[in-house]
């Protein structure tokens, strides 16, 4: 993807210097030219579309991501004005299947936005994330819910 | 109209932030409070900015891209920056508020 | 008539926002203050600075100015930037900096 | 013409730059300082000579007409103590090399000497009360680089009180500058000067003016607040010992000057006798701690304090021949301070020791040393036809005129004292048996001396030949108390 | 509200006195921090606040706070900022060779 | 004239020259002719027609500070003696002073004293007076200390230089306040305006200052002390310095200042006084001393005594007297000392009570000595010049008249301490003579073997005891052409002209027979009543005082110096404030600068309250903080709460600037502060705690009351506006505070970068540059 970004910025400013016009209308006009020969000569890149890609990603960001948000915090919010807690935390271990750093940084965040769910820490192999629950009565159900949710997304956008 | 809208987002955006603010004051302990600021603050905080975008872009007519950037950037970084200060207050010996039921973690670091 | 009341209206949600927003960061300063540890601390900051931004946003609508946004978002940054760093120096060592209570 | 005032600030910043970018190869720097030191001492002299000549020469940095704009004053007096420092700076350059380290001069003394220069020039010239304040961050930061240069364990122990209680007092300042603009809504000290005539609460101008009494006064020195000095100007290098000795205490000796004469003279019955008391108390407790130690460079260093009394006192005394004195004393001091430094630091390196109950004899083998150590001491109490005298009669000629009786006897006293603390290095270090251990360098203590008779020869001259001198400190001095030269040729419309 | 202003600063003066009056490196420098932010504060209010809109041109506005005290400010927090840096490694600097963080350990009159 | 004056110093310029030149031949020799051609030059002035002249050169006319010379007869006679006795003592010295010593040091010093002191005699103004003055007690100072590897030497230097350098400094306020008085730096000019300085309110000032320095230099009760130690000089320094020229500075000086002074109660009592009490007390110690130089020291401490009190009596009498007893004591006062040096120098000690029966070894210097003692003991013998001064002495101790109770009581005394020190003074003298030359010898005990000086080295002391001769024998030839031109000048007018040896049998002419059978009896006796020494000074000697005041002066200052100078941080602190806080407030109750008139304020909004309460209640909080991670957050909080604070009050780029300022200075803190020890309980004492809580406070609410007064004292419009209307249309911008920042206020911004640049430089040379362990 990063080599898709480098060549497009490239474009946008050979497009500059073509045009002699060092204004952002000039860059923006040929970065869009760029995207243009990018769509066209997709095949010939290692990778899939990377327009394609930021359109996962921004899905993954405003459907998920937004989303889970909103129901954590009403969550937190009405734990917050509960007279008396009566909650369970704990730290659970979540094997995960990602591979790549960035990946699981992801996965990480998410979690943490993810209602009663905070990644505490990575395994040094990887293998896993540590997370704290505030309320956790039952391990195994944590972990499926952000099997589902998140590891399926994210490996979406980043395969 | 759009003052209405702006008002309602404010509001409700001022109010996860103030609840986030008392759940951090509540909770047990810095895991829990986490929760709190991750979530409620920074959707509160959102809700606030967002407010304040439609403000400028209908009263004065500014789309303010910088705005918008804070907007993400906050949302972004809310997660991490909660990640990195967990695993600061794990691995620098803070203790689980007492009604903690399992950790995993201590269970693998000893082993 | 609907501009008028939305104006009042504005008024006094901002002014609720205002002084609800303060009173949150009041609570975070006791959270400051008080620790225990030094990642509640840490996390208390973190949350005033967030409020901060929040508070930014309300006197940008209030004085009706785009001069703030500069400072919401270098806000934001330097937030995470300072976050970080605290985070980075709390882990780097096993001390406990518990107060003696 | 009148841009050239700006560059007696400007160029030593550039230099500081230069320098600090050259640094790896220090032989060129060192050349490239004394160069550019020699170059501006020549440049100053001229600037000063049109401006003895022709009268002031306001700059007003940008353009922008006073008092919105910072103007750059070059008035007889500024520029009369931007040259001092210059030459007391180029003495400095040329000492330099022989008494550092050359790590220590690696790690930017020059370019820090030359910030210093900066700062100091700038403090003398700014005609705006923030912009002073903004000189001495400069100097002052300067000066902390200078001081921790070398980063010895007692160094940086005194270096920090040193900072601190600059930093304390730099913060008074902005306080200081924040009351005034509150009441006057100005920091042009010109238009201060002329906006402080119509205030109705003088009152409280005169406690916020007593606020910015001390600011200067704690870089001054003036009792009670001079107890950083002693142990901060001990510990650095002789050559960075010199610079302080005899430029930082007399950017805040030139300020009080500056401002109780321009702008805060309006209850003299209370700020200036209360300024008599602190000379007095200045110079007693100055002396009695140059008494109080057997280390030479401490002794020099003590008697910096007494002469900030001396120079206080003709504040205090508020006519136009005691202040003449005053300034007449501040060029004096700055020249022997720096040559006394230097001639220390020699003979420190010459002995080998700083502790006078170890050194005797020095004399036998070093004698120009020795002689001019003499003189110097000599000149620093004030005998005639020294330097020092001429400052001194007119003070003291100021003092019985006010019938300041006690004053008189006080500095007078304090002088004997000065001299009896000087000669105790003379008697008991120079002269006697020659000790064991003095160095073999005589090559190196020559060049060390060299820079100390230059600046001795100097003071001498200031002495004999005050007549060439002294009708321009007249004026200078009667402008300071007329006040309205200044005003005018700042706020020319 | 300049009064109330001036009240804090002066808090923020004296608490930072308080601090510079203790022994331990670090208080002192937290010290010396609060009254520059109290030296700040002084030169905010006392050139009045909240008269008008902030110092940034706009077309209908007439009416701006005095950007003057502004500007100095700027150049003040900025100053006060190396100059508490440079305190910084100074006191950590001091600390290694001294092995104390207690001024009052910190006399003796040994000048190397 | 002036070049005369200045010959001596422009030679000593070229001396240490000289020396090194020409190895071979004592550097003495060429040098000599310089004194000997202004003797000669000021010879030339000699005679009864002689008219007072004066020549000028412009020094520092600003200040009305001239080179200008009076020579008169005062002047002259003065000029005689150094110039002639300065020829004599350079002479003697060839003899005196060996090769190898560093003779070019010694002429150096000696021909800088003699320019000063020609200045000193000769300057007219008062400023130029003053610096030759000092100039001769520095070159004193030196002299002293010629042999300095000598402990005693050092001493004895310090010793003079402090107490005449006191003396100097006196009468430099003196003269000032004389200058004040009349409007004048012109000595002929304040004698002209005697009247205005006698009636002038600060008279008893300028007395008191004039008369220190005068008592100081010539060694006169209690300041005296000094003049025994200034023998550990080379004995031509003692003969001229020490005993015929610079301690008559004092006497010069008073007698300068006679036409104004004479006749002035006050003038009367103490130069009278305190002359006698010194002339009763040397001569009394002069017994004492076993030391040659040091019977000669007291001796000459006598001597002074004597004459200050006869320009006292202010009498004709007694000014004449005055006159001319400094002369007959420059003549055999330097022939005793250069006869003692010679005995020191031939027979390698001074010590009294070793010598004896020196006369069959040294026949000519004894004989010489015998003229000198005699002379001095104020035998009646008509060819001794010594004599004549006692009894007109005697003669002006009578005839005093005074009013006031004690002035009277002075008058009737006076005579009798005359007789008192008179009678000490034949004892020593007898004692100096006898005890040297004659008795038993004791040749084994001294170091070298005793005989006869070279010729050479025995023509100066010969010349002086010739002077002491021809004096005697001849008064009238030098009472016309010298001594009355001098004795007019002290005066102011005619003086008295004759000199008997004759008076009659007057009763000073029994006073020097009494003195004279008392003193011969007394000396017989001296074994008998020597231990009275024991008793008296004892404990009261001035010297003891002195040392306990200069070891006083180290000790004292040590402890005065110690008790602030701790080192403490803290305390520096508590003082710094109190000290601020206590003056500020004075001065603002003092000047009713208390301000409580509400001016216009800004409105209040409970944000900016809680804002402002929550940053107050953290910076309360640092106080309470006990772990650093906490104090370096709830800082950050301070911080985070002005930023707030500068985006509620209209300060965009403010907020911006401190929030990152903020955040670095946080991180920063933690960077430095990870590895120092966490903070320590506060286990300082109550009373410290309170200290710090009310110092804190009190500055606190100094800083608010002047605060709120300030705001309340808004004179003007502030110069805003101008920024405000010109920002766009001059600085073209539409940031107010940016363009203030780099247009209007350029050179602030440039500045505070260069304050960055240096803390920059400043930190990496901090880190970088390590002293090697070893120093460490
Ligand atoms: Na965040
Ligand atoms: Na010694």
């Amino acid at each position: 993807m990063s080599i898709q970004i480098i060549l497009n910025l490239l474009i946008a400013l050979m497009w500059m210097f073509l045009r002699e016009g060092y204004t952002a209308s000039t860059f923006i006009v040929g970065f869009i030219i760029g995207i243009g020969l990018l769509f066209l000569l997709r095949r010939f890149l290692p990778d899939i579309f990377y327009i394609v890609r930021l359109y996962r990603i921004f899905k993954l960001f405003v459907f998920i991501f937004i989303k889970e948000l909103i129901m954590s915090s009403v969550n937190i919010v009405a734990l917050a004005y509960k007279p008396k807690l009566n909650v369970e935390p704990g730290i659970f271990k979540l094997p995960v299947e990602l591979k790549s750093s960035w990946e699981i940084t992801l996965l990480s965040s998410l979690i943490s936005l993810t209602p009663g769910t905070l990644s505490v820490a990575v395994a040094e192999d990887q293998s896993s994330i540590y997370v704290h629950a505030m309320d956790l009565p039952d391990i195994e159900e944590s972990i499926n819910d952000i099997k589902v949710t998140f590891e399926k997304a994210i490996m979406e956008v980043t395969r | 109209m759009i003052e209405i809208i702006v008002s309602l987002l404010i509001l409700i955006g001022t109010f996860f932030t103030f609840s986030g603010s008392l759940g951090i004051v509540r909770f047990p302990d810095v895991f829990n409070r986490l929760h709190a600021a991750t979530k409620a603050a920074t959707l509160g905080v959102a809700g606030v900015l967002l407010g304040a975008f439609i403000f400028l872009v209908f009263d004065i007519g500014i789309i303010s891209g910088k705005l918008i950037l804070g907007i993400f950037f906050v949302l972004i970084t809310a997660p991490i920056s909660a990640h990195m200060i967990s695993r600061a207050a794990y691995n620098s010996g803070v203790e689980l508020t007492e009604e903690t039921r399992h950790d995993q973690l201590e269970k693998d670091q000893s082993s | 008539m609907l501009k008028e009341f939305g104006n009042q209206f504005l008024d006094i949600a901002l002014w609720i926002s205002f002084v609800g927003v303060t009173l949150s960061i009041a609570l975070l300063v006791y959270r400051t203050i008080k620790g225990p540890t030094n990642p509640d601390r840490a996390v208390a900051l973190d949350a005033i600075g967030v409020n901060m931004m929040a508070l930014i946003g309300l006197q940008a609508i209030n004085l009706a100015t785009d001069k703030l946004n500069d400072v919401i978002l270098l806000s934001g940054i330097l937030l995470f930037i300072g976050t970080i760093a605290i985070a980075k120096f709390l882990e780097k060592g096993v001390i406990i900096d518990r107060d003696h209570r | 013409m009148i841009n050239l005032i700006f560059l007696p600030i400007v160029l030593p910043l550039l230099a500081s730059v230069i320098a600090a970018l050259l640094t790896k190869k220090i032989k060129i720097t060192r050349l490239f300082s004394q160069i550019t030191s020699v170059v501006f001492l020549i440049f100053v002299g001229g600037l000063a000579f049109y401006i003895f000549q022709n009268g002031s020469i306001v700059g007003q940095a940008g353009g922008w007409a006073a008092p919105y704009g910072i103007s750059i004053v070059g008035d007889p007096l500024a520029i009369l103590l931007v040259l001092t420092t210059n030459i007391i700076g180029t003495a400095a350059i040329f000492y330099a090399p022989r008494i550092l380290e050359e790590k220590q001069e690696r790690f930017y003394f020059y370019a820090l000497y030359f910030l210093l220069i900066a700062g100091v020039s700038g403090a003398f010239m700014t005609g705006d009360l923030f912009n002073l304040f903004v000189f001495f961050e400069v100097l002052l930061m300067a000066s902390y680089g200078l001081i921790v240069l070398g980063n010895g364990k007692a160094q940086l122990r005194e270096s920090f009180k040193y900072v601190l209680f600059n930093l304390f007092s730099s913060m008074l300042f902005i306080v200081s500058v924040a009351y005034i603009y509150a009441i006057t809504g100005t920091v042009n000290l010109a238009h201060l000067a002329e906006r402080v005539e119509t205030v109705e609460q003088q009152g409280v101008l005169t406690a916020v003016g007593m606020i910015l009494f001390f600011v200067f006064a704690v870089k001054a020195a003036v009792f009670p607040l001079y107890y950083w000095l002693p142990n901060s100007y001990v510990v650095p290098n002789p050559v960075v010992s010199a610079l302080f000795g005899a430029l930082l205490t007399k950017v805040g000796i030139y300020s009080i000057i500056r401002v109780y004469t321009l702008i805060f003279v309006h209850e003299t019955a209370i700020t200036h006798s209360i300024f008599i008391w602190l000379a007095m108390f200045t110079m007693i407790f100055g002396v009695i701690g140059a008494l109080s130690t057997h280390n030479v460079k401490l002794i020099v260093t003590y008697n910096i304090i007494p002469a900030v009394g001396f120079m206080l006192m003709g504040i205090g005394l508020y006519t136009p021949e005691a202040i003449a004195g005053s300034v007449y004393y501040l060029m004096h001091d700055m020249v022997i301070k720096g040559a006394l430094f230097f001639l220390i630091g020699a003979l420190v390196i010459a002995a080998g020791t700083k502790d006078l109950r170890q050194m005797s004899g020095v004399i036998q083998k070093y004698p120009l040393l020795g002689w001019v150590f003499f003189i110097a001491s000599l000149i620093l109490a004030g005998v005639p036809p020294f330097s020092g005298f001429i400052g001194k009669i007119l003070l003291l000629e100021g003092g019985l005129r006010q019938e300041e009786f006690l004053l008189v006897i006080v500095a007078l006293l304090s002088s004997l004292l000065i001299l009896l603390s000087m000669m105790r290095i003379f008697v008991y270090g120079f002269w006697g048996e020659l000790m064991d251990g003095l160095s073999n360098e005589r090559k190196r203590i020559r060049q060390l001396t060299i820079p100390g008779v230059v600046l001795v020869g100097l003071a001498i001259f200031l002495g004999i030949g005050a007549e060439f001198v002294y009708p321009q400190i007249e004026s200078i001095s009667n402008m300071l108390y007329e006040r309205t030269d200044y005003i005018s040729s700042v706020l020319k419309e | 509200m300049e009064i109330i202003l001036t009240v804090l600063a002066s808090i923020l003066f004296s608490t930072g006195i308080y601090n510079l009056l203790q022994k331990q490196l670090l208080r002192i420098i937290v010290g010396t921090v609060l009254i520059s932010h109290g030296a700040h504060l002084f030169l905010l209010t006392m050139s009045q606040v909240k008269r008008g809109a902030p110092p940034l041109l706009v077309d209908d506005v007439s009416s701006y706070t005095d950007p003057l005290p502004q500007a100095l400010i700027l150049t003040a927090i900025v100053i006060s900022f190396g100059v508490t840096s440079f305190l910084l490694v100074l006191a950590y600097r001091t600390y290694t060779l001294n092995k104390t963080d207690n001024m009052e350990e910190m006399r003796g009159s040994d000048y190397d | 004239m002036i070049f005369a004056i200045f010959a001596p110093l422009l030679l000593a310029f070229i001396i240490p020259l000289l020396s090194k030149w020409k190895h071979k031949v004592h550097t003495g020799w060429l040098i000599l002719p310089i004194p000997f051609a202004v003797f000669l030059y000021f010879l030339q002035y000699v005679g009864a027609d002689f008219q007072p002249q004066m020549v000028s050169v412009d020094w520092i006319p600003s200040l009305d500070i001239a080179l200008s010379f009076h020579l008169d007869g005062l002047s002259l006679l003065f000029a005689l003696l150094i110039s002639g006795i300065g020829t004599l003592v350079v002479l003697y010295s060839i003899y005196y002073l060996d090769h190898k010593e560093q003779l070019g040091h010694f002429y150096t010093y000696l021909y800088i004293f003699m320019t000063a002191m020609l200045g000193v005699v000769l300057s007219d103004n008062v400023f130029g007076l003053y610096a030759f003055w000092e100039f001769t007690s520095i070159s004193s100072f030196l002299l002293i200390g010629y042999w300095h590897h000598r402990e005693r030497s050092r001493y004895g230097a310090l010793k003079s230089m402090l107490i005449t350098v006191f003396g100097g400094f006196s009468l430099l306020a003196g003269i000032i306040l004389l200058s004040i008085v009349t409007g004048t730096t012109s000595i002929q000019g304040m004698v002209e305006q005697s009247d205005v300085i006698v009636n002038s309110e600060y008279f008893p000032f300028i007395l008191i200052f004039l008369l220190l320095g005068a008592f100081t230099k010539s060694a006169q009760f209690p300041f005296h002390i000094w003049l025994p130690d200034a023998m550990e000089a080379p004995t031509p320094v003692s003969a001229y310095l020490h005993s015929a020229t610079m301690v008559k500075a004092g006497i010069y000086l008073m007698a300068r200042f006679s036409p104004i002074l004479a006749g002035e109660p006050y003038v009367f009592i103490a130069l009278s006084l305190f002359g006698l009490v010194t002339l009763t007390w040397g001569s009394y110690m002069a017994v004492r001393q076993t030391d040659l130089k040091g019977i000669l020291a007291y001796s000459t401490i006598s001597q002074l005594g004597m004459i200050m009190a006869m320009l006292g009596f202010g009498t004709k009498v007694g000014l004449f007297a005055a006159v001319f007893h400094i002369l007959n004591h420059a003549t055999f006062k330097g022939s005793l000392f250069m006869i003692a040096g010679i005995v020191d120098h031939e027979t390698g000690s001074r010590d009294i009570r070793k010598l004896g029966g020196l006369f069959t070894f040294m026949p000519i210097s004894a004989t010489l000595a015998i003229f000198g003692t005699f002379s001095m003991a104020g035998v009646p013998l008509p060819f001794l010049n010594g004599f004549y001064s006692k009894e007109m002495f005697f003669q002006a101790s009578l005839d005093n008249t005074a009013s006031g109770a004690f002035a009277e009581t002075l008058v009737t005394i006076i005579p009798v301490l005359a007789v008192v020190g008179s009678i000490f003074t034949f004892i020593y003298s007898m004692y100096l003579f006898f005890n040297t030359f004659t008795g038993k010898s004791q040749v084994e005990e001294l170091p070298k073997h005793p005989h006869e000086a070279p010729k050479m080295m025995l023509v100066p002391p010969f010349i002086l005891v010739l002077g002491v001769l021809i004096i005697g024998l001849f008064p009238t030839i030098f009472n016309e052409s010298l001594i009355t031109h001098a004795a007019d000048a002290v005066y102011g007018g005619e003086a008295n002209k004759e000199i008997y040896f004759w008076h009659g049998l007057i009763p000073a002419f029994y006073m020097s027979i009494a003195v004279v059978v008392i003193g011969a009896i007394m000396y017989l006796t001296k074994s008998k009543w020597s231990r009275i020494y024991q008793v008296l000074p004892g404990r009261l000697s001035m010297n003891r005082v002195y040392d306990w005041m200069v070891e006083k002066s180290e000790t004292a200052s040590q402890r005065i110096t110690n008790t602030y100078m701790t080192g403490s941080l803290r305390q520096y602190m508590v003082l710094l404030l109190t000290a601020i806080t206590v003056i500020v407030a004075g001065v603002l109750v003092k000047t009713n600068g208390i301000n409580f008139d509400m001016a216009e304020t800004a409105s209040i909004t409970t944000t900016e309250v809680i804002v402002t309460l929550l940053i107050a209640v953290a910076a309360i909080a640092t106080i309470f903080a006990r772990n650093r991670i906490a104090i370096i957050l709830i800082v950050g909080v301070v911080g985070y709460g002005l930023a707030i604070l500068f985006v509620l009050y209209r300060a965009p780029d403010l907020a911006l600037t401190q929030l990152i300022v903020e955040t670095v200075t946080v991180t920063l803190f933690m960077l430095c502060f990870y590895h120092l020890p966490n903070l320590k309980k506060d286990t300082s004492s109550w009373f410290t705690k309170s200290t710090n809580v009310i110092i804190s406070v009190a500055f606190g609410l100094l800083m608010m009351v002047v605060g709120i007064s300030a705001y309340n004292s808004r004179s003007f419009d502030t110069i805003a506006q101008y920024f405000i209307d010109n920002t766009y249309k001059l600085g073209g911008g539409d940031n107010m505070v940016n363009v203030i920042l780099v247009d209007f206020r350029g050179i602030d911004t440039l500045f505070e970068v260069a304050v960055l640049f240096g803390a920059a430089l400043a930190i990496i040379g901090m880190i970088k540059l390590r002293r090697n362990k070893g120093a460490n």
